[in-house]
């Protein structure tokens, strides 16, 4: 059997852990730490996965959203007890609703083995498919057709293939880091749309934190 | 013109992120709203445009990447018609907010946040991809929340956070729909994965899967009833014209349409999924009214009849889908479609209206109690009549605008022998008149209280805005017009009605190639017009590499007459694993 | 707050300049390397969130202002926004117009240095501000209205 | 059902829990955890979804060329799908964007009421 699973589930049933107790525990300053520790297992896991950008990423803004809500709870007395909502039929409901989520998701996943369209087990992404090598042959010589040829299946398929096109007469992004060349180039509209999204929570945390929502001098006086 | 698709995202964006420093610079507030005002009314005029100039659909990939490798808008029918009302409804909250603002601190964060919401709204529905279409929900949501918060009262605080939290899960579903999605079809672009869906016969039970979580996100987004917790608190919590712009458009672009791209463009009409949101439609319209019933705050009952009026949208565009998998004729279903669709326009005109005008009143007598608000037309001559027309139009008195599409919908559902939901709907419109009435009566008799015999009429800048919206409630009944539907509602609901076949085939067309043509020549075409107006070498010449993977990938036949000589790189899984140079005929150059 | 205590702050002044180095170096290789402009973009707030952290509220007020962090956050988004619309030189929006050059040099991959060095200075400005709003003014107990407490985000 | 399923299905159990914090807790930061596990669970989601078995015995192959051009080939037949990285670092950007506003909501409704407890707020009990 395959370590790397082995080492991933063992880490995926730490995080299960972890955040049952970041959400059971009576101490807001352990439950944000215990946070942090999902956080770091979860940067474990991108690494593990071969995703170091993610792991690199995950790491630092973990850090900065730790220190921040540390500071947000260890400079602020909460004295009121923290009392659940009635937690025993909400987490039952829950608790079936994962049940059944995670029974669909092993069905789906045996029940149309041959389908196109089923769902990938962990480890074997759509990537590549077999062509019908007629296709690629030239016109009128089907007998040149490669044998075994494989092409992407998937849009990660297809950039993994030509996303770094190096002879001449084509191009790619020519990152050498694949990620960034999709994140910048090929959907730099998205990272548009991403660094948007920063500005827009900055510029509504300001607005949040503002002294004075209100300015009561100006326009109409009310008697509100 | 296809350029004008992405300038319409572009340009608000910039704005948004110039408006914090010119709000620091400029402290008059007319000189802070003067650049957002514009730039809303240039993205107006160029969406007028697109809607006007050309009725075949674009598909623009950005930067260039025809390959489907790259994130595509869409500028069809239906993109198209969601772009003006967005826009529109903007340019009048804009005017509307330069005297209501005054209120406030800081217009300068206000407008940023206000003309990000409007880039996050036209990037929704410009958006041909999933993700992406993610991000820019994300986009008008995180401005939203925010919005919803910008008086920083405690009630506001809490609307927002609630608000938030529940956005939150919604997007945390939308992506694990979109993981599903791409796991299961390898593709983000909706047109892709249509088409693999459409190849494989028909949505597997994985896909089924995605789809119920998309459900819940855009459900949450668009606050149907199971889900529409956050709204009633949220929408009557932020300031006026960020109410009206919720309730108007945002809750439409981020939920509805998204539903219905999903439904028609992805899934091709399902019947179950039709049936779905058949289902949702109805309860949201059947609770959202009761629930309307009951209020005695003006804002919080406008939030539950938005609830209500969307219901209607919603059972419409299910309606159709499942009128479209019985064989009942195009014509009924296509009155379906457009009926609901033009009740989406009619609910963004006069839920805005409405908005608006109840941002006057607490403007002018600082209640939003409706038993206070007895004798205010008198008092608010103009707002009174705006709040009249509004009332009567959405619920469905004719002539007003609200009355012609709430009687598309019940009439195609009777002809589409969909009889139990016609009578609801029918039903579901009393209850709308009922509630209303009490707005009316309010509105119009009763002894002024002290608070209204102390008010005044808004100032100037309030009463346009609703004066716009006002007489848009009393012309909006043109766009049924056989002239003026034929260029504005029909190639939306075409969208719809002829779901992912009008969404594929061949329709790529990006700056330079706006004529149809088939997917292969396209790709060709393109290329070739990149090669013309590209500085560097590069970039000049495309290999036949891609146009054969394009072509693998899109499930064609390679075209007759293929580019130069290739490279095939063969898998590494094959016997032969080795680089087999493939000659093609070549092309002229 | 005065900040932290002399050790604390001499390390500061060893380590915070690394760390700022570093995350300029994640930037400008986010090309080549695990990284990119966010990442970068996060330790360089990281960075000074340090030294706010370290030497209080005062230096924050003084020296790495607020209005700064604003000013950053407007001109990298403004800076991305301009390579996406210059694409419109190469053809259409968001075009990689720069030549792509020879793979894994520091000057390759066309406009994509450039968008990582904009949203590097984007989130480090944005992120830092926002830091400094939440973790450093407002670290005041309940309904805290003591002088100091919010810095006025707007005029 | 297949072990390979597993991962999948630990992964939406932790979007499981978070969904729960966010019901069931009455706390503000019991709800930010909430919001910040449900975050981690998606991310993970699309990561693990996008994960390449490396050839026997072999390490997981990152989607970054580190020898130069020509190993290309050899990387695009190892190497994990780049696609789901590049969708969850905009997704971890946004995540952090929405934490960033949350906690900023949270302090300002600590100051109006001194608590972080939801029960004491007005319009967050139902």
């Amino acid at each position: 059997m395959d370590p790397i699973l082995w080492i991933l589930l063992a880490l995926l049933a730490f995080m299960l852990v972890g955040a049952l107790i970041a959400i059971e525990t009576r101490d807001l300053l352990s439950s944000v730490i215990c946070v942090g520790a999902i956080g770091f297992g979860t940067s474990l896991i991108f690494l593990l996965l071969g995703a170091p950008d993610l792991a690199v990423t995950q790491v630092v803004v973990e850090i900065l959203v730790l220190v921040v809500l540390v500071r947000v709870v260890i400079t602020r007395r909460d004295e009121a007890v923290t009392t659940s909502r009635s937690t025993l039929p909400v987490g039952v409901v829950l608790l079936a609703l994962g049940v059944m989520a995670a029974v669909v998701f092993a069905t789906i996943a045996d029940g149309e083995a041959d389908q196109d369209l089923r769902l990938r087990p962990f480890g074997q992404p759509r990537l590549t498919q077999i062509v019908d090598a007629t296709l690629l042959a030239p016109a009128g010589r089907p007998e040149l057709a490669p044998a075994g040829a494989t092409a992407p299946a998937s849009v990660g398929g297809a950039f993994l293939q030509d996303g770094l096109l190096q002879d001449e007469a084509s191009r790619g992004s020519g990152a050498a880091n694949y990620v960034m060349g999709i994140l910048l180039d090929y959907r730099a509209y998205d990272t548009l749309g991403e660094a948007t999204v920063i500005f827009v929570a900055v510029v509504g945390a300001y607005a949040v934190l503002r002294k004075v929502g209100r300015s009561h001098h100006a326009g109409n006086e009310s008697d509100r | 013109m296809a350029h004008l698709v992405p300038l319409l995202v572009v340009l608000p964006l910039a704005g948004g992120f110039l408006m914090p420093l010119v709000g620091r610079l400029t402290g008059r507030r007319e000189s802070v709203a003067a650049l957002p005002i514009l730039l809303t009314a240039g993205v107006l005029v160029m969406a007028v445009w697109l809607l006007l100039g050309a009725a075949e659909p674009m598909t623009y990939w950005v930067g260039g990447w025809d390959f489907p490798i790259g994130v595509s808008l869409v500028a069809d029918g239906l993109s198209r018609l969601m772009v003006v009302i967005v826009a529109t409804i903007s340019l009048v909250a804009l005017l509307f907010s330069m005297d209501y603002m005054a209120r406030f601190t800081s217009p300068g964060l206000y407008y940023s946040l206000f003309l990000l919401m409007l880039a996050g709204m036209n990037g929704v529905v410009l958006s041909g991809d999933l993700f992406n279409m993610f991000v820019f929900i994300e986009v008008a949501g995180i401005a939203s929340y925010a919005l919803v918060a910008f008086g920083t009262e405690s009630d506001e605080l809490e609307a927002s956070l609630k608000y938030l939290v529940l956005g939150t899960v919604a997007s945390a579903f939308l992506l694990v729909g979109i993981a599903l999605v791409y796991n299961v079809t390898g593709h983000l672009n909706w047109a892709k994965v249509a088409e693999g869906v459409a190849q494989a016969g028909g949505p597997t039970a994985p896909l089924y899967v995605a789809a119920a979580f998309f459900l819940m996100g855009f459900g949450l987004k668009a606050a149907m009833v199971p889900f529409h917790a956050w709204l009633p608190d949220a929408h009557p919590s932020a300031p006026a014209p960020i109410s009206a712009m919720l309730s108007g458009v945002l809750i439409k672009a981020s939920g509805v349409y998204a539903l219905a791209r999903l439904v028609f463009s992805v899934f091709d009409g399902d019947p179950a999924l039709g049936w779905v949101l058949v289902v949702l439609g109805t309860l949201s319209m059947v609770l959202g009214a009761l629930m309307a019933m009951g209020q005695g705050d003006f804002k919080r009952l406008l939030a539950y009849s938005s609830v209500s009026q969307v219901g209607y949208v919603v059972l419409a565009l299910g309606a159709a889908a499942v009128m479209q998998a019985r064989g009942v004729s195009a014509g009924v279903v296509g009155l379906m479609v457009v009926g609901g669709l033009f009740h989406l326009a009619n609910h963004a005109i006069f839920k805005s209206l409405l908005f608006l005008c109840s941002g006057s009143v607490e403007y002018a007598t600082g209640t939003r109690q409706l038993k206070d608000l007895g004798g205010i037309g008198g008092r608010m001559p103009v707002t009174g009549a705006c709040v009249r027309i509004g009332a009567l139009a959405i619920s469905g008195v004719p002539p007003l605008n609200g009355f012609w599409s709430k009687l598309f919908i019940i009439v195609a559902l009777v002809l589409g022998k969909l009889y139990v939901l016609a009578a609801i709907t029918a039903i579901v419109s009393f209850l709308t008149l009922a509630y209303y009435a009490k707005v009316q009566r309010y509105v119009l008799g009763g002894a002024p209280s002290e608070r209204v015999v102390r008010s005044r009429e808004a100032p100037l800048g309030m009463c346009v805005a609703t004066v716009v919206l006002a007489v848009l409630c009393v012309v909006s009944p043109l766009l049924v017009v056989p002239a003026v539907r034929s260029r504005v509602l029909d190639p939306a609901s075409r969208v719809v009605t002829e779901g992912r076949a009008a969404d594929t085939r061949g329709r790529i067309i990006t700056a330079d190639a706006e004529t149809p043509a088939p997917a292969a020549e396209t790709v060709r075409q393109v290329s070739g017009e990149l090669r013309g107006g590209s500085p560097h070498p590069p970039r000049q010449a495309e290999s036949g590499a891609r146009d054969r993977l394009a072509t693998v990938l899109n499930g064609r036949a390679p075209p007759d007459t293929a580019v130069g000589t290739e490279t095939h790189r063969a898998g590494s899984a094959g016997a032969s694993a080795q680089a087999t140079a493939v000659t093609r005929q070549g092309r002229t150059p | 707050m005065q900040g932290m205590s002399l050790i604390v702050k001499t390390v500061t002044r060893l380590v915070a300049g690394f760390i700022v180095l570093f995350g300029a170096y994640i930037v400008l290789y986010g090309h080549l390397t695990p990284g990119g402009g966010f990442t970068g973009g996060v330790i360089l707030a990281g960075g000074l969130a340090l030294v706010v952290l370290a030497f209080g509220e005062d230096y924050a007020r003084n020296v790495l202002t607020h209005s700064w962090a604003r000013v950053g956050d407007t001109m990298g988004a403004l800076l991305f926004l301009l390579v996406a619309v210059l694409g419109f030189v190469g053809g259409v929006f968001f075009t990689n117009f720069l030549p792509v050059g020879a793979v894994g040099r520091l000057v390759s991959a066309g406009t994509i240095p450039v968008s990582n060095l904009a949203i590097g200075i984007k989130v480090g400005a944005g992120l830092f501000g926002v830091f400094v709003a939440l973790a450093v003014f407002r670290r005041t107990a309940a309904g805290g209205q003591e002088p100091g407490q919010s810095i006025e985000p707007d005029a | 059902m297949t072990l390979a399923m597993l991962p999948f299905i630990l992964a939406f159990l932790l979007l499981v829990v978070g969904l729960y914090a966010i019901v069931a807790k009455r706390n503000l930061i019991k709800i930010i955890v909430g919001i910040l596990v449900l975050d981690y669970a998606a991310n993970l989601l699309l990561v693990l979804m996008g994960y390449r078995t490396p050839p026997a015995g072999g390490a997981p192959v990152a989607p970054i060329l580190t020898g130069g051009a020509h190993e290309a080939d050899a990387l695009a037949a190892t190497a994990v799908d780049p696609i789901p990285q590049a969708l969850v670092l905009t997704s971890i950007v946004i995540g952090l964007s929405v934490t960033a506003l949350v906690v900023a909501l949270a302090i300002r409704l600590y100051e109006k009421y001194g608590t972080f407890d939801t029960n004491l707020m007005r319009n967050l009990k139902g």
